[in-house]
C-alpha cells in the first residue's frame, strides 16, 4: 500500500501546489558545490518543475553516477529515495530500479564524463530500450570533481594549460537521436524560462526523455588565454600550479526569445552561442531534427529547445507485457507455482 | 590379448561426432533407453567452443550401482568422427569394443589388436534406404542407437517408447525415427549376435528419479524462489540458465486473465549492465538474479563492492568455466571461488553457496532469494559447467507450499508512520543487519540517499575515520550472523574411527562418495564434510580440528577453497592435503581414490615403522 | 631493423603480385565457422586485398574480440601477428597496439555483439581518436558463437523462437559518421566486387576507416517462420529443441550494378534489400551522408558502398605528435634523461 | 591545568582551512620555512572530495629526529574554519595553542581552558590593508604564517627566501606576499612575545634530502624506465602520476630537433580501455603503464586475467585509497592486496610491489617495467594516497647512467633467420619464461596468435586437458622464478636477540621505524622484515620461522598481507599477531608502539609466570 501525504499546515501565505505542497517540501540538502555552478541551477529548475507539477515528492527515485553533477540528487527532493551508484553505470541501475517498481518516476542525472565517456555504452543501451525515465546530462565539457580534464563532448580544438582536445566531440542529443530516444531536448542551466517547461515535459514523457543541459564548470574553465578571471588570482593559481585559491563566481543566466540567438561568456571569457529552437519547429520529424542540428551546429550555433518528441511512444515495460502491479509487490501467492506443478515438471524429465 | 570385457549394468560408452550432425539427440536417446531400462545413468557431453564440425563426444555411464560421476575410460566406443579416429581409438580400455563405420574399409593399422570391432556399414545401409543427404546423415545416428539397443540387449520396445516419447506430436518423425532405429537393430541382430560382451539387464535403481540438467532447475529454482528480474548476458555455460527461465517464466508466470507477464527479463548490453540492472531491482524491492560465468564475474567486480558496501540483495549465478580468461570455456572447473568470495577491491567478503548437483541447484537457487534479502548482500550460487549443462540423474524436485518468501528488514510505511526510528546502517537488533526502506514508501520517512561511500548510521556522507570504521565493523558482525544462516555442511563419518578428514564441495560430489566407498573396500576410512557454504560454519573448523589429516578434494589449481579455509578459520595449513583436478574435465572416482589411497597407505607405513 | 621478404621461388604458372608474392602467401589457417558463414567470404576479400595491394603479410597486425566473427582473423595472413583479445575491448587493445609502432597495418575484425553490444563505447572511442586503422565489423545482426540472441544491430521486430526484438537498433554506419569517423563504408559479404576495392580503398586510407559488412548467419535464423529450411530438419531440431542437425549451406552471394537496388534471400527466408551507391554519389559532404542514410533507411534499403570519406584525415599520432620512429624501437638512448638532468630535478624540490 | 607544551624542533602544527580558500600555497610555505631551517617535516594533507567550500586540515609534524611518520595529536592548531571550530580545538593536546581568527569575538564557551589561545585580529588586519575581497582572503593566510614564523622564532629571511622560491618569477607577487608576511610576523613579534612555547632551531638534519610527493617521482620513474605509452582514466588518488608524466615527458622526452614526442598518453574513456591500451602496446613492444586506484582496479579484473594468461607486459599504479565501492576516495589504505595479487577469475597470480616512499616509488616504478618485460605479466605498484599524494621529506634520486633496460626475451628477426626454434609457450631456458615475438618481426617466420583461450606450447588453440595443465603448471613455475627477481626483502635485527619479529610494507614503513625505536628504548626487542614484493622471496619465510610470534602491521580491514603469507608459504596463521589501522588515515608510531607493547609485555608476563 502507498500513503498519501498530508502536507503540515502552513502560513497561508506560502504559495502551495496542486496537493498542498510548498516549495520547500521539494528541496534536498544544502550543496557542497562551488558557488555559481549550472548544476546548481539546474538542481533548482528540477524543484521547480516537479513543485509546479505537483509530484508527490516521495513518489519520484533519484539515480545518478559519480561525479559534481551526480552529487545533486542529494540537493533536491529530500523525501525521496535517492542512488548515487558508481560512475557511468546510472543507466543499468535505474534500468533495474523501474523494472522493479513501474509506478515511481525516475529521474537519472549523469554528467558527461559519466555518460559520454565511461557511461556512452550504458547511455546508449537504456536509450535503446526505451525505459520511462528523465535522464539529464549536466553537461560541462570537464570532468569537474576529478578537476578539469576533458570530457568525450569537449570541443575539439579546445585548450588546457597542458593539452588541446584533439577527439572529435560527441553530440549527446544527435546520439540519442539516432539511439531512438522518443524525447530529446537541450537546455541551458541558467535558462530556467526554458528549462523548467522542458523538464515538465520530460516527466510527463512515457519512454526515454533525454534532455542535455549546457552546464558550465565555473572551476575548471579549460581556457588558459582566459582574461575574464581575475589576473592576481590567476597569476597565484599559475606560480603555485594548483587551484589554490578559489574566486567565488556568479551563476551564468541566460535570457532570451525563442527562435532567437544569444552569446554567452562563461567566466573563462570563453563564448557559447545558444539558438533557441523557434514556435514554429515541429519536433515530431527525426530526421529533420537531426538536420537541423547539424546544420546549425555547422554554424557553431548550440540548438536549445525541444528537438524532437514521439507522441505515443512506448516504454520497456509494455515491450515486456509486464503486469500492472509493481514487481516488487509480487508475493509468494502470485510468484511460486507449487507443489503440484512441481509434480506435474518432474514427470517431463523421466 | 586380453580377453573382452564383459559386464553387467556397469561400463562406459562414449559416442565420438562432429557437432551439428544430429548426434546430440540420437546419443540422448540412447542415455534414455538405458534409464527407461531402470538402470541409473551418468552422461556427459564433452563440446568444442563452436558451432558446426569440430569434434564432440558424450559419455553414459550406465552404473546400476548408482554411481554418478564420471568414471573414466571406455569400454565401447562409438567412434562417428573420422578427424578423431586415431585418438578414440586409443582412449579405449584394453578388452573394450569399437563400433565404427564399416561402409570404407579402414587399413588394420587403424585398428587395435586388444580392441574388439564391430563393424556396421552405416552409410551404406542410409544410402541405400535413403535418397536425401539430410535424411542420411540424420538417421545414420538413429541407426547406430539401433545397433547399440540389440548389442546391449536393451528391448526395442524401450527404444520405441523412448523414440515416441522424444518426438511427442509428431508422428511423421516417430515414424522414420522408429524405422531407422529398426534397420540398426535388426542388421546388428543378424550380423554381430554376441559381438559384445557387455550388456543392460532391467533393473529399478533408476526409481522416480529425474534426468535433469542444473542451469534448467536453478533457472526453475529462480521462478520459485520469486525472482521477478533477471538481467543477463550471454556466455557459455551460464547462457541456458537464463534461457530456461525464460522458458519456465512464460510456463508458469503469465497471468491467466490479463496474460501479461509477472516477470521481466532483460538481455543486458553486458555483465556490467546486468549486474546494474540486478541491484537497482534489489534496491527498489524485486528479486533479481543474474546468470554468468568467470570473464562476467571479472567484469562485474565493481559492482559486486557496491552492493556489498550499499548493502543492496542481488543473486549472482557463477557457472563455473575454465579459467583464466577466455580459458577453456566448454570445460569445467571451480576455480572462480576467490574471486567471488573476496570479489571487488577494499576489505569485502561475500556470501558463497556451493550446490552439488542439479537438485540442490534447484534448492539453493530459491533459497539464495531469502539470504540475499535477508543479509542484504550479494549472494553467489557457486555452480559449474559440469552441474549445469549435463543432465543429472536425481531425486524429484519438491517444495514445501506453507513455505513463505523471507523478505528480509525492510520497514514499513506503517512502522515509520507509528514513528520507528529508521536509520539505514544502524545495527537495532544486535545481527549487524540494519533496516532498509523501499523508495516511493512513505511520504515523509524513510527516504535516504544509497551511496558506496562512507556515511554514518543514518545514511549521511561522511569522510570520518570512526564512523566509517564502525561500518566496516558492522559488516564483518553481519557475515558472523550469516554463518548461521547459510545452509550447513554436510558430515558423513566413516564406519571405523579415522584421524583422516576429506572436504570437497559442489560437483566433486558425486565422484567423492564412490571413492569413498573403494576406499572403504580397501580398508581405508575417512569422515568427510561436504561444505555447501561461505561463509564457513562453526562444523567446518571442529571437523578439521577433529581430524589430523584433512584432504581437500577441488577443481582448480590453486586450492582456492583451501585457501579460504586457513585464511577465514585460522588453521594450520599443514593439517591440509590436496587433492586438485583441473584439466577442464569432471574429476573422476578413481582419480581421488588412487590420490587419497596413496597418501593413507604412506602414512599408514610411517606409523607402522 | 626490419626484414625484406624474399618469397620463395614459384612455378611462374601462379599469379604473382608486385612483390611477388602468391595469394597463398596471403591465407590463413582453415575456417572453424559453419560452412557458408558470410565471415568466411569476408576473410577472402581481405586475403584478396591485401594480395592486390601488395602489402607484406607480416606487416599487418589482425586484432579482435571474442566471437565467430573475432575468430576469423586466424583464418588470413597466416604471416602476420594476431591478436584474439576480449570481448568488446578490440579496439582499445589496438588503439595501444598502434601507438607503439605507427609503422603497421592495423586491421580490427569486430562482429555486431562484440562492437555494437559490450564494446559500443569502446567502438565510439576509438573512432573519436582517430587511430589509423581498418575496423571491420562482420554484421550479422546475433550472437553467432553463444547461439543466437540479438545483438544491438537486430532490427527492431525481428522474431527468435521465444522473443521479438523491442529495442531499436544500432546502426553502425551512422554511429561511425557522428563520432567522426573519416571513412565511412558498408558492404555485403557476398559482394567481393564491392568488398574488395573498398577494403583496399580503408587500408589506403591515413585514420579511423570503419566498414560495417552485412554478413549472414546461416545457422541462428532468427525467424521462426522460416519456410526457406528443409522441413524435416527443422521439425526434428524444434522436437529436440536444440541446432541438433546443421544443414549444410551455402555461401550467399550477391552481384548488383552502383546505383541499384537488390533483394537477397536468406536461408531463413528473411529479405534483405542492399541499394548499392551510384557512382556519381559524392562521398565529401558528412551531413549529406547522413540525410541520404535515413532517408534509404525509411525505405527500408541498407545502403552499401563508400558512404564519407575524409580525404586529408589526421591520425592519433599526428595529434599526439609523436616520434616517426615506432615508439616500441627506442632504447633507452633515447628514453632515459641520464643522472646529470635528474640533480637538476633534484634541485627542483629542495 | 596543564602548563603549557614547550618544545624545540619537535611538534605538529594543524591547519584548519576550507578548500579553495589559497591556504594549501600558504600551509605548504610553512613547511618549507621549517625545511629551510634544517629541520626535518612530515606534512600530509586531509582534503574532502568536492573542489569548494569544505574543510580542509594540513597537518605539518616538525621531528628534528627526522620522524617522518604521522605523530598524531595537535600542538598548535591553526583554526581557520569556523564550521569545524569545535571539533579543531577539541583535538588539540593539553596544554597545546590555538592560534585564531580574533576579528570577531568568540564566547569564552568556545575554548579550552587547557589549551593557550594564540589571538590575531587577521581579518580586521586584511580589512584594514586590502580593498579587494580576494586580496583579503588570499594574504590572511600568508599573514598567519608571519605570525607563526615570529612565534616559532623562524627568521624572517628563511620566510621571504621561501616566498621568493615559491613565486620565483612573478616579481608582483613575491613583494605583496612579503608585504603580508611582514604584517603578520610584525604583528605577532609586537602583541604575542613568548605566547607559544614551540620553536624551531636552525639545524642541519635535512641535508641535501628533497621533499617531493610519491605520484610526482613514480612519473619520473616511468620516464627513466623508458615507458612510451600512458594510458589512463582521472580518478583520486592516482590522477596526478599520470598528469606528472605528462609533464615529465614535456620536459625530458621532446626531440629537440624535430620538436616531436617520444611518448604517447591517452586518457581513455574508462579504465578498460585504459588497460586495454597498455596491453595493446605492451603486445606490441612498448613499455606501457596505466595510473588507477581501487574502482580502477575492480574495472581492469578481466584484462588483467588475459595480460597473466597470454603472458603479456604491462605496468599497474594502484594507488590505494579507503574501500571498499566509493569508499573514501581522499583517505589512505592498503587494501587492494588480495584483488591486485589474485586479480580475475581462474586461478592466477601476479607481482606486485610496495614502495615504502616517494623516492621508492621512483625505483620501483623504473623496475617495474623490467620485470614486466623480463617475466611478461603485469606489475602492479601499490602505492597508496599518503605516498602518492603528500610530499615526503627523502634522500635525493639517483640514476646509474651505465644501466640498460631489461627488455627480456625477445627473439629477433636474425635469430629467426638462423633458424632458431620459435614456440611461444616454450619453455626453452628452464625458468619458465617463454620467447616472444614482435609483431612485423620477419616475413616468415615467428608470427602467432595471440589469445586468452587455452593452447599448446607453439600458440596452437587446444582444449585439450594435458596442454592445458602443462601451460598453467608453467605459470606457476613462472611466479617461481619471478620470486628470485623482485626487489628482496629488507631485515632488521633488534639490538638483542628477540623471538618476536615484525613484518610490514608500503606507506606504514615510516611509523614503524619510530615505533621501534620507541620499543627498544622500553626494552622491547623485536626483529623486522621490509616485505617488498609478492611473491615472497625465501628470505621472507626463513624470517617468519625464525621467530615465535611475528606481527603484521597493515592498513587495512582484513590482514591482506597476512592472508597471502599464510596462503602462499603455508604458515600457521597461529604464528601472526595482526595490527591493522583502516579508518583512512596514515597509521601512526604511536598506535604501532601501543599496539605491539601491549601484547609484548602481556606476552612477557605470561612468560614470567
Ligand atoms: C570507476 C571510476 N573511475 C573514475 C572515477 C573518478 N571520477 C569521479 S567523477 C569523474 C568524472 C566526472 O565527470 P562528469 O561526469 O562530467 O561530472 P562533473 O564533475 O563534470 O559534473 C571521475 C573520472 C570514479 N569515481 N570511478
Ligand atoms: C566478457 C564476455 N562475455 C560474454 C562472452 C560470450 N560471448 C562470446 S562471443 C559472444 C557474442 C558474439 O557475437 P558477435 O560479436 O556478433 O560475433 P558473431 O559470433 O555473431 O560473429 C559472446 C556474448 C565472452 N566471451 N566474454
Ligand atoms: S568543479 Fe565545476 S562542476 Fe564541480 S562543482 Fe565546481 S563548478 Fe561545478
Ligand atoms: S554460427 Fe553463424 S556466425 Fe557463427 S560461424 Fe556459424 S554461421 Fe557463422
Ligand atoms: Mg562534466
Ligand atoms: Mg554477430
Amino acid at each position: 500500500m502507498t500513503y498519501i501525504t498530508k502536507p503540515k499546515l502552513r502560513h497561508p501565505g506560502i504559495p502551495t501546489n496542486a496537493l498542498g505542497f510548498t516549495h520547500r517540501d521539494y528541496e534536498g540538502s544544502i550543496s557542497t558545490l562551488c558557488a555559481g555552478c549550472g548544476h546548481d541551477s539546474i538542481s533548482s529548475a528540477l524543484i521547480q518543475a516537479c513543485f509546479e507539477l505537483a509530484i508527490e515528492p516521495h513518489r519520484v527515485a533519484k539515480l545518478s553516477g559519480i561525479g559534481c553533477s551526480s552529487k545533486t540528487p542529494d540537493y533536491l527532493l529530500g523525501q525521496s529515495h535517492g542512488f548515487n551508484s558508481v560512475h557511468g553505470r546510472m543507466p543499468s541501475v535505474l534500468t533495474g530500479a523501474n523494472l522493479a517498481n513501474r509506478d515511481l518516476i525516475y529521474l537519472g542525472v549523469s554528467g558527461d564524463g559519466d555518460s559520454a565517456s565511461i557511461g556512452l555504452g550504458q547511455f546508449a543501451h537504456c536509450i535503446r530500450r526505451g525505459i520511462n525515465m528523465v535522464y539529464i546530462c549536466e553537461n560541462n565539457g570537464v570532468y569537474g570533481l576529478t578537476k578539469g580534464q576533458f570530457s568525450a563532448t569537449a570541443d575539439k580544438g579546445s585548450k588546457s594549460k597542458t593539452a588541446v582536445n584533439s577527439d572529435s566531440p560527441i553530440d549527446m542529443v544527435g546520439l540519442a537521436l539516432i539511439l531512438g530516444a522518443t524525447f530529446v531536448a537541450r537546455s541551458f542551466s541558467g535558462d530556467k524560462k526554458q528549462l523548467v517547461p522542458l523538464l515538465k515535459a520530460a516527466v510527463a514523457h512515457r519512454g526515454s526523455a533525454f534532455i542535455d543541459i549546457v552546464s558550465p564548470c565555473v572551476q575548471f574553465n579549460n581556457n588558459p588565454q582566459s582574461t575574464k578571471s581575475y589576473e592576481f588570482v590567476r597569476e597565484h593559481n599559475d606560480a603555485v600550479n594548483r587551484l589554490d585559491f578559489i574566486e567565488p563566481r556568479a551563476e551564468i543566466k541566460a535570457d532570451y526569445e525563442p527562435g532567437t540567438v544569444t552569446t554567452i561568456e562563461q567566466h573563462d571569457g570563453s563564448i557559447l552561442k545558444l539558438s533557441k529552437l523557434d514556435p514554429a519547429y515541429d519536433p515530431h520529424d527525426k530526421a529533420k531534427a537531426m538536420a537541423y542540428l547539424q546544420d546549425r551546429h555547422a554554424k557553431g550555433e548550440v540548438v536549445t529547445g525541444l528537438l524532437y518528441i514521439e507522441d505515443d511512444a512506448e516504454d520497456l515495460h509494455h515491450h515486456l507485457n509486464t503486469v500492472d502491479t509493481p514487481l516488487n509487490r509480487l508475493s509468494e501467492k502470485e510468484l511460486c507455482p507449487g507443489s503440484a506443478k512441481l509434480a506435474a515438471f518432474n514427470d517431463e524429465y523421466r | 590379448m586380453p580377453s573382452p570385457i564383459t559386464a553387467t549394468n556397469d561400463f562406459v560408452v562414449k559416442f565420438a561426432n562432429v557437432n551439428g550432425s544430429g548426434s546430440a539427440s540420437a546419443n540422448e536417446l540412447f542415455a534414455k533407453c538405458i534409464l527407461r531400462s531402470g538402470v541409473p545413468v551418468a552422461s556427459r557431453n564433452i563440446f568444442p567452443s563452436n558451432i558446426q564440425g569440430l569434434p564432440t563426444w558424450y559419455e553414459v555411464r550406465v552404473s546400476g550401482e548408482g554411481w554418478l560421476g564420471r568414471r573414466g575410460g571406455v569400454d565401447l566406443m562409438v567412434a562417428m568422427n573420422p578427424q578423431t579416429w586415431d585418438k578414440d581409438v586409443a582412449s579405449i580400455d584394453p578388452g573394450g569394443y569399437l563400433l565404427h563405420d564399416s561402409t570404407k574399409p579402414l587399413p588394420p593399422s587403424k585398428f587395435r589388436e586388444d580392441v574388439n570391432a564391430i563393424p556396421i556399414p552405416l552409410t551404406d545401409i542410409c544410402n541405400r534406404t535413403y535418397s536425401d543427404p539430410r535424411q542420411r546423415q540424420l538417421f545414420k545416428n538413429v541407426m547406430y542407437v539401433g545397433a547399440l539397443a540389440s548389442l546391449l540387449g536393451i528391448a526395442p520396445v524401450v527404444v520405441e517408447e523412448a523414440i515416441a516419447a522424444q518426438f511427442e506430436g509428431k508422428e511423421k518423425l516417430i515414424g522414420a525415427n522408429v524405422q531407422a532405429f529398426r534397420l540398426g537393430y535388426d542388421y546388428a541382430a543378424e550380423h554381430l549376435a554376441g559381438a559384445c560382451g557387455l550388456n543392460v539387464v532391467k533393473s529399478d535403481e533408476v526409481g522416480d528419479r529425474i534426468f535433469i540438467g542444473g542451469n534448467d532447475a536453478a533457472a526453475l529454482g529462480c521462478v520459485y524462489g520469486g525472482a521477478t528480474v533477471a538481467a543477463w548476458y550471454p556466455i557459455t555455460p551460464s547462457t541456458s540458465l537464463a534461457e530456461a527461465f525464460g522458458a519456465h517464466c512464460r510456463k508458469f508466470r503469465v497471468d491467466p486473465e490479463t496474460k501479461k507477464n509477472k516477470f521481466a527479463i532483460v538481455q543486458a548490453e553486458d555483465e556490467i549492465a546486468a549486474i546494474g540492472m540486478v541491484i537497482g531491482a534489489g534496491w527498489n524491492g524485486a528479486r533479481a538474479f543474474t546468470a554468468t560465468s568467470g570473464p562476467g564475474i571479472s567484469l562485474m567486480q565493481e559492482f559486486f563492492g557496491l552492493a556489498y558496501f550499499a548493502e543492496i540483495p542481488a543473486v549472482v549465478f557463477d557457472i563455473q568455466r575454465g579459467g583464466p580468461s577466455t580459458g577453456m570455456p566448454t570445460r569445467t572447473q571451480q576455480s572462480d571461488i576467490l574471486i567471488a568470495a573476496y570479489a571487488s577491491h577494499g576489505d569485502t567478503k561475500h556470501i558463497l553457496l556451493f550446490p552439488k548437483d542439479p537438485r540442490e541447484s534447484f534448492e539453493f537457487a530459491a533459497e539464495a532469494f531469502d539470504l540475499a534479502e535477508r543479509l542484504q548482500t550479494p549472494i553467489f550460487v557457486m555452480m559449474d559447467l559440469d552441474i549445469g549443462m549435463n543432465d543429472w540423474l536425481v531425486e524429484p524436485l519438491t517444495w514445501d507450499d506453507s513455505r513463505v518468501y523471507d523478505r528480509g528488514k525492510i520497514m514499513t510505511a506503517e512502522e515509520l508512520e507509528a514513528g520507528k526510528t529508521f536509520g539505514r546502517y544502524l545495527d537495532v537488533d544486535g545481527d549487524a543487519i540494519p533496516y532498509r526502506t523501499l523508495p516511493g514508501t512513505h511520504p515523509s520517512k524513510g527516504a535516504y540517499f544509497t551511496r558506496g561511500t562512507s556515511r554514518d548510521r543514518f545514511a549521511k556522507y561522511s569522510e570520518e575515520g570512526p564512523v566509517y570504521v564502525d561500518n566496516m565493523q558492522r559488516l564483518l558482525r553481519k557475515i558472523e550472523t550469516a554463518k548461521t544462516l547459510v545452509p550447513k555442511p554436510l558430515r558423513r563419518d566413516a564406519r571405523e574411527k579415522t584421524k583422516f578428514g576429506a572436504l570437497f564441495y559442489g560437483s566433486t560430489t558425486v565422484a567423492m562418495e564412490e571413492a569413498l566407498a573403494a576406499l572403504e573396500e580397501n580398508g581405508l576410512h575417512l569422515d568427510t564434510l561436504r561444505v555447501r557454504a561461505f561463509p564457513f560454519a562453526e562444523e567446518v573448523v571442529e571437523f578439521i580440528h577433529a581430524h589430523e589429516q584433512v584432504f581437500i578434494v577441488e577443481q582448480n589449481r590453486d586450492a582456492q577453497l583451501q585457501k579460504l579455509l586457513v585464511n577465514e578459520c585460522a588453521i594450520d595449513p599443514a593439517r591440509f592435503i590436496s587433492i586438485l583436478h583441473y584439466d577442464g574435465t569432471p574429476i573422476t572416482a578413481r582419480f581421488i581414490t588412487n590420490a587419497i589411497a596413496e597418501r593413507m597407505t604412506l602414512a599408514r607405513k610411517e606409523a607402522a615403522e
